[in-house]
């Protein structure tokens, strides 16, 4: 940081003012953590996305807590910086800190999920809809079965996170009515390779290597390391059980291509670029945003060309 | 007088205005009235719980339930709002009362079945941890009018800094704590027991009165923490305060408590914190640092403490002259 | 801990449990027992439990010893972290997978001989020692990662997680090698009279000649190592290091296997077959609950409620009462036996 | 002396049965107010049994007690305390992390609404002490002083707990001269006060300082209690062991010793003892003498090296030798028993054969393991050698009697072949027979050519085995006896002369 940087934000901490010079932004981040390949990407394209505007962006790793991001907000306000990007890691909870920021005037933008609390309290949201991701897998392997009987299990996030409800709950909403669907086992996977691996090793125990015809996993990470637990039993993955996971990571791309996986439901990495393009026009003129800013939640299948997909994703951190 | 034992107390207090110079100088903002006030209502949970901890380090003991005690208490106010009609108070009554007993039932264990606290706590943090779970998966929102009014309580400083009503009921729980350990009869048999079991037994230190004790008060403090992160978030959260326990044994530790027990200060981990918050703020103000350089920067602390308190140990052991008969220790 | 002559004798606590834990799952999964030759590599539930009980029993046999000199290490789970985030940027750099296992166990060593000096050198309680590298090596392994899941390729790093040898996954080979052969190098030289000496007592044990210090550092230097390889075999199990969540919390997991093992948290005697089994038994708990088809909410209820029984089915004082029970057939006054015993840590 | 008055505390037909053995049979005690009583017997002869038994620390299998003639039954040491016995022990048991006023306070703390007040504690403390001739900051914690005046400072509490009976299990053992003194002059004054006081010691010099009647124990039977104003010490000494004490100077064989084996220049450490030097030939016994913290056990670590010498030099057959520490004393074939048996010499839980073996397989190191043949071949030897009972060579050790361990440390050393053993207190806290056993054991071992030095608190038995005397007052060497100089009555004279102020 600069020494001009630095007198500015103590300035600006001891007397509060709202706007600083347009080309010299400093705007604080505070990202959930590091906890999967898609949160790495996004942190990664959002770092990118700073620069190139000549951004001074101020990250805070939570480390998956939300307690460290309520006190990397209260440190940003207390810097005084121009703007905040929020990733949060729960809905809940943000009322009070986000009433501080507005008190100091400074624009929080969120990012990649929402929150409980007033929308007078944020600029804007840039969000998927985790919902609707869920749906639109749930509605791709109804369509791919079509009215086939299908014995599906479920590989879910992070017991209690938001995306692991969320997702459960669109992809119930999707193959809602279609008798011949039926979820026979749901277990949490931790949104790590790791756990996917393990539980889908038990979910190929518990109900035999056959009577299983497609894995939905909430994150591409898991799929992954389920998709090496389908290998070893002796299955094709991808064939003798259809795959559908969501977030388009490389690797997701890279199974789709190898026919090891059959859809993926992209959660672009990149938030960062609306929200700022929205921040930047605030802070400008004061041109106020929709109060939400949906990403796309594109589905890739085996019909896209996914090795040129990930040949352009590879380099992102994920 | 300075006196020998109050030492590392001083140290960390040095540490910590030093620290903080040096900040200052680096980000002048540190100053202001804000990162103050941010220190203690965002250290809040964790310094009431840490208190609960010293008293368990003091004695010689350990206690890895802490993060999954203050989750559970959470969860369960919030749950219990949401789905009775009964007044805030009581609900934290209840809860306080749950942990408490959750607490006392661990300290039963560890001296009736003379088991390793170690191993207890560990089995209590998963116990409550699944207990938050099976109350509640997703973050549930708390939205009682009391929980508003409490919230809008506190003191408005000139910079902006907003002292609020939980950083202050971490600084009354730091007094209280203070005054337990240092002016009652409870609070010397935990230095008692520290100092040594079998000669605190000998000198009629009820051990499973004080051992139950000790292990209730964490956990009722861990309950407390709980309620004040219930504040904190407006929610309850079975994933929330995971591994505070670790932090609160580091600020414990940085506190200038030794982690054999018997010697410590409960003020000293009130230093722990600030010293383990101030880290945090730097590293957000700086921006560039990964926060993973807060671990680091924590367990290089820790280091320093430890070598620290064994240099003046060693310090005092030489200057009594060795008893006849024992060679130093190996 | 009683001499027991027959080791079969010493065992049969761990090995009851783990039968009744066995049982267990048979009932919730009646083809638990069933093993099947697939696709090159044997398949079925209990293959699942050798192979998924790898790290954790990995870990048991470094911290068995580092328990038996009255020590505990409570950094493995970060060390598992650094070697992992190590072995896949060696490999991300072009190197090849030997380089990477070396690489990883070299920065495990590292780990293992600080900690060692800590305790042995600067005599630091282990658990004060090892908690440094706890905090710490997390934060470490990040920066080797940079904050990402370092995904790799190379097929003989992988082979070591996921692949087999004579159809038995490869982690299942490693543990049960590295185990007997642990076993039988702290059994066949007098490592293991001169460790459990140092854990029963360190003063008289330095007074008879032993190295102690030296000792103590090999042992958390072995700790290290075997931190090491079992963070590779998880990096390698999912092909790639992630420094997040590898090895997160398993150093409380290889201490309770080394406790339901029966082995002292006070040193001294100990049997590393016994925490072996214990590995098993806690991943038995595990599998069982997986196969179960329990929601995932129950999962640590499940895991506390079962830990704690069998922990408190070993308590001594339980014995104690179970054996005055027995012998008094309901004497009114037992005699009280005093059984002097720091209960501090 | 015997008052008529009614006994304080009376103990009549006490008996406690251990699993397969009486340790206590019909024992009756007697304490009257204002006297010190000691108690006295070989270890294992029941005295700590009794003290146990009086305290409510173990339950009676039989006989009453009576305390200012109502029976009592105190069920703990905390319920005795309250009736007003209370219990000094050998080690300070007091907390050294707390202050010497919380020390005193424990428990009983003075209160304002509530809560402890500390000045009003520091206060008393203050006060307290000075009743007791201490004048010391009670603020500091307990670890700051020494053990002597911490001794006080637990007799202070107890009397200050109970205030009828004071009982002193070996409070003096590990005390110097002018220490012993302090906690004597203590005593006094308490008995001027008019408590009753049970005093456990194994000097006897002390007990007849002190003590105005002696009850003697054997084999849990009180064989006998005396009037120390109407008897001597031989009378005492004839009750403890059943026999008279074979005092008659014993015929010397060893002379000179052999060629120079090894030799100590200007040996020492600050702090802890001055320099010292010797030479320690083949084939002979050399005695250190000196009262407890003279510095003989200082003297022995330093030979081996387990406590680091900041000064001197050790020549090894005329060639320089380095101690870093007991693994260098061990490789160049020296060998230590320590004193404390139980913290520095067994390793408790291991086996009674792989304790034998355990410097052998030090020295050996890790990767040449004694093969269990060899070892069970070694333990037997030494087990029928020196007559080790022991039920089983794969019995923990710590089951063993204290002779026996003893034996076992001894076997342990003699398996790795020494040239110089150095024994410190061999023969403390072993029976009678034991003792025997071991001074036999020297004596042959120096026929044999091993040098040997012992450090000992018993006159006789150094006059009895050594070849040289080496005499050790205040961390200093002061005397050195050989040949016919040999006497207890030289070693006496050498370790108080100068000394105008006799205890």
């Amino acid at each position: 940081m600069t020494f001009k940087a630095t007198l500015l934000a103590g300035a600006v901490a001891l007397a509060p003012v709202a706007a600083a010079a347009d080309d010299d932004l400093t705007i604080g981040f505070s990202q959930i953590g590091s906890e999967s390949g898609w949160r790495a990407a996004e942190t990664t394209v959002t770092k990118q996305q700073a620069e190139a505007r000549g951004i001074d962006l101020k990250f805070a790793d939570a480390q998956q807590k939300q307690e460290n991001q309520i006190k990397a907000l209260r440190g940003f306000i207390a810097q005084g910086v121009d703007g905040i990007l929020l990733a949060p890691v729960v809905a809940t909870g943000w009322d009070d800190v986000l009433e501080e920021a507005q008190e100091a005037e400074i624009p929080v933008i969120l990012m990649d999920r929402t929150v409980d609390a007033d929308p007078s309290l944020y600029l804007t949201a840039v969000t998927s809809d985790l919902v609707h991701e869920g749906k639109v897998a749930g509605e791709w392997l109804v369509s791919e079965m079509d009215g086939k009987d299908c014995r599906i299990v479920e590989l879910q996030g992070t017991t209690g996170s938001s995306p692991a409800i969320d997702r459960k709950t669109g992809f119930e909403q999707g193959i809602a009515g279609h008798g011949n669907l039926e979820i026979v086992r749901s277990q949490t996977g931790d949104f790590t390779r790791a756990q996917g691996k393990v539980v889908m090793e038990s979910f190929l125990k518990a109900e035999g290597p056959g009577n299983i015809c497609a894995l939905y996993a909430h994150n591409d990470d898991m799929a992954v390391g389920a998709i090496q637990a389908i290998k070893e039993a002796g299955l094709a993955p991808g064939k003798d059980i259809v795959i559908v996971a969501i977030d388009a990571v490389p690797d997701a791309h890279l199974a789709i291509a190898n026919g090891e996986m059959n859809a993926t439901i992209e959660l672009t990495p990149d938030m960062a670029g609306p929200a700022l393009d929205a921040l930047q026009a605030y802070l400008q003129d004061g041109t106020e945003p929709a109060k939400w800013i949906q990403t796309e939640s594109r589905l890739y299948t085996a019909s896209d060309d996914n090795m040129a997909v990930y040949e352009q994703k590879k380099s992102l951190g994920y | 007088m300075i006196r020998s034992t109050s030492l590392p107390l001083i140290v960390t207090l040095a540490t910590f205005v030093i620290a903080y110079a040096l900040c200052a100088s680096a980000y002048p903002a540190m100053l202001s009235s804000r990162v103050v006030a941010n220190l203690l209502t965002d250290n809040a949970f964790l310094g009431i719980a840490a208190v609960g901890m010293t008293f368990v380090i003091l004695s010689g003991g350990i206690d890895l339930s802490v993060g999954s005690v203050i989750a559970f208490s959470g969860v369960f106010l919030a749950v219990i709002l949401r789905d009775t009609g009964i007044h805030p108070l009581a609900a934290f009554a209840l809860v306080l009362a749950i942990t408490t007993a959750f607490g006392a039932a661990m300290g039963g264990i560890i001296h009736y079945l003379e088991m390793p606290p170690f191993i207890v706590t560990l089995a209590g943090m998963f116990l409550a941890r699944g207990a938050a779970y099976v109350l509640s998966v997703d973050s549930v929102p708390i939205t009682h009018e009391f929980y508003d009014w409490l919230q809008d309580i506190y003191w408005k400083a000139p910079s902006g800094g907003r002292f609020r009503l939980t950083g202050a009921l971490m600084v009354l729980t730091f007094l209280a704590g203070i005054v337990l350990a240092h002016r009652t009869r409870f609070g010397q048999n935990v230095y008692a027991m520290g100092g040594g079991v079998q000669t605190a037994r000998l000198m009629g230190v009820p051990l499973g009165r004080t051992t139950i004790g000790i292990y209730a008060i964490s956990g009722g403090l861990s309950g407390l923490a709980g309620i004040v992160f219930s504040l904190y978030t407006s929610a309850g959260y079975s994933l929330a305060a995971v591994g505070v326990e670790l932090d609160a044994i580091a600020a414990v530790v940085i506190g200038g408590t030794l982690l054999t027990g018997g010697t410590g200060f409960v003020a000293g981990t009130f230093f722990g914190i600030l010293i383990m918050g101030l880290i945090q703020t730097y590293i957000v103000f700086d921006g560039t640092l990964s926060s993973w350089w807060t671990k680091i920067v924590i367990g290089a602390l820790l280091f320093t403490f430890i070598l620290l308190q064994k240099g003046l140990t060693w310090a005092t052991t030489l200057r009594r002259r060795p008893a006849p008969g024992s060679p130093m220790p190996s | 801990m009683a001499a027991s002559h027959s080791p079969l004798r010493r065992l049969a606590p761990q090995l009851v449990i783990l039968a009744a834990v066995l049982a267990l799952n048979l009932a919730v999964f009646p083809d638990f027992f069933r093993i099947e030759f697939q696709n090159g590599r044997l398949f079925g539930g209990v293959v699942d439990v050798l192979n998924r009980g790898a790290p954790t029993a990995i870990l048991a046999i470094g911290m068995t010893l580092v328990i038996a000199t009255k020590g505990i290490d409570l950094s493995v789970g970060a060390v598992m972290a650094i070697a992992g985030a190590c072995a896949a940027k060696i490999v991300a750099d072009g190197h090849g997978w030997g380089t990477a296992l070396a690489g990883a166990l070299a920065a495990g060593a590292a780990c293992g001989i600080w900690n060692g000096v800590l305790v042995a050198w600067l005599r630091i309680q282990p658990i004060v020692a090892t908690l440094v590298l706890m905090v710490a090596g997390r934060g470490i392994a990040q920066l080797v990662t940079e904050g990402t899941i370092l995904t790799f390729l190379n097929e003989g790093l992988i082979h070591l997680g996921a692949g087999t040898i004579l159809g038995i996954p490869t982690p299942v080979v490693i543990w049960i090698a590295l185990g007997a052969g642990v076993t039988w190098a702290v059994r066949k030289t007098a490592l293991g009279l001169l460790i459990e000496a140092i854990g029963i007592n360190a003063a008289a044990s330095r007074l008879a000649g032993i190295n102690a210090r030296v000792l103590l550092t090999c042992v958390y230097l072995v700790s290290g190592l075997c931190a090491a390889l079992a963070g590779v075999i998880v990096a390698a199990d999912i092909k790639g290091a992630d420094a997040n969540n590898a090895g997160l919390w398993m150093e409380l997991d290889a201490i309770l296997a080394v406790v339901i093992g029966g082995n002292s948290l006070l040193g001294g005697r100990f049997s590393i077959t016994a925490s072996l089994l214990g590995a098993l038994i806690i991943q038995s708990v595990n599998s069982a609950i997986l196969l179960s088809g329990m929601p995932p909410e129950f999962n640590l209820v499940i895991k506390a409620v079962l830990i704690l029984a069998i922990l408190v089915i070993q308590s001594p004082r339980i014995g104690h009462w179970l054996y005055i029970l027995r012998a008094s057939g309901g004497d009114p006054a037992p005699r009280r036996a005093k059984t002097v015993k720091e209960t501090a840590r | 002396m015997t008052d008529p008055v009614r006994p304080v505390l009376q103990a009549r037909g006490i008996t406690k049965f251990f699993p397969g053995a009486i340790a206590l049979a019909d024992v009756d005690l007697a304490l009257h107010p204002g006297e010190v009583h000691a108690l006295l017997g070989e270890n294992g002869a029941g005295k700590s049994t009794l003290i146990k038994c009086l305290t409510g620390a173990y339950p009676r299998d039989g006989g009453t007690l009576e305390l200012d003639g109502a029976e009592v039954a105190p069920g703990s040491t905390q319920e005795s305390q309250a009736l007003g016995i209370g219990t000094v022990y050998q080690e300070v048991n007091l907390l050294p992390n707390l202050t010497v006023a919380e020390n005193l306070f424990l428990g009983r703390q003075p209160r304002r609404f509530g809560l402890i007040s500390r000045r009003r504690m520091a206060a008393a403390a203050t006060e307290l002490l000075q009743g007791y001739g201490l004048d010391i900051d009670v603020r500091e914690p307990l670890s700051h002083y020494s053990v002597a005046v911490q001794q006080v400072i637990a007799i202070a509490r107890a009397v200050e707990m109970s205030g009828r009976v004071l009982i002193l299990d070996e409070p003096t053992a590990s005390l110097d001269r002018d220490e012993v003194e302090l906690v004597f002059s203590v005593v006094r004054k308490l008995k001027a006060r008019g408590l009753a006081i049970v005093f456990i010691t194994h000097f006897l010099d002390q007990v007849f300082a002190i003590c105005d009647r002696a009850t003697v124990l054997r084999n849990g039977h009180v064989v006998g209690t005396r009037d120390l104003s109407e008897t001597g010490p031989r009378d005492i000494v004839h009750l403890m062991l059943g026999r008279q004490l074979e005092s008659e100077v014993r015929e010397r064989h060893g002379g000179q010793g052999g060629e120079v084996l090894a030799e100590i220049d200007g040996l020492g450490r600050r702090g802890m003892i001055e320099p010292f030097s010797m030479q320690i030939r083949e084939g002979e016994v050399i005695g250190l003498a000196g009262l407890l913290g003279a510095g003989r056990t200082e003297t022995a670590s330093l030979l081996f090296g387990a406590v680091h010498a900041d000064q001197g030099r050790i020549r090894l057959r005329g060639r320089d030798l380095k101690l870093k520490g007991p693994r260098d004393a061990v490789a160049a074939r020296f060998a230590l028993c320590p004193e404390d048996r139980k913290t520095d010499g067994i390793i408790g839980d291991l086996s009674v054969r792989e304790n034998i073996i355990l410097a052998l397989q030090a020295r050996q190191g890790w990767a040449r393991p004694v093969p269990r043949a060899r070892a069970e071949e070694i333990a037997r030897g030494y087990v029928r050698a020196l007559d080790i009972r022991a039920a089983s060579l794969d019995m923990p050790i710590r089951l063993l009697s204290g002779g026996n361990q003893q034996k076992a440390l001894l076997a342990r050393w003699l398996a790795t072949e020494p040239e110089l053993l150095i024994l410190d207190e061999p023969t403390r806290g072993i029976d009678v027979g034991a003792h025997a056993e071991i001074i036999q054991l020297i004596e042959s071992l120096r026929e044999r050519g091993m040098s040997l030095v012992v450090a000992s608190s018993e006159m006789e038995e150094l006059v009895a085995y050594s070849t040289r005397v080496i005499v050790l007052r205040d961390r200093v060497q002061v005397a050195e006896l050989a040949g016919d100089r040999i006497t207890a009555e030289n070693i006496v004279r050498a370790i108080t002369d100068e000394d105008r102020e006799v205890a």
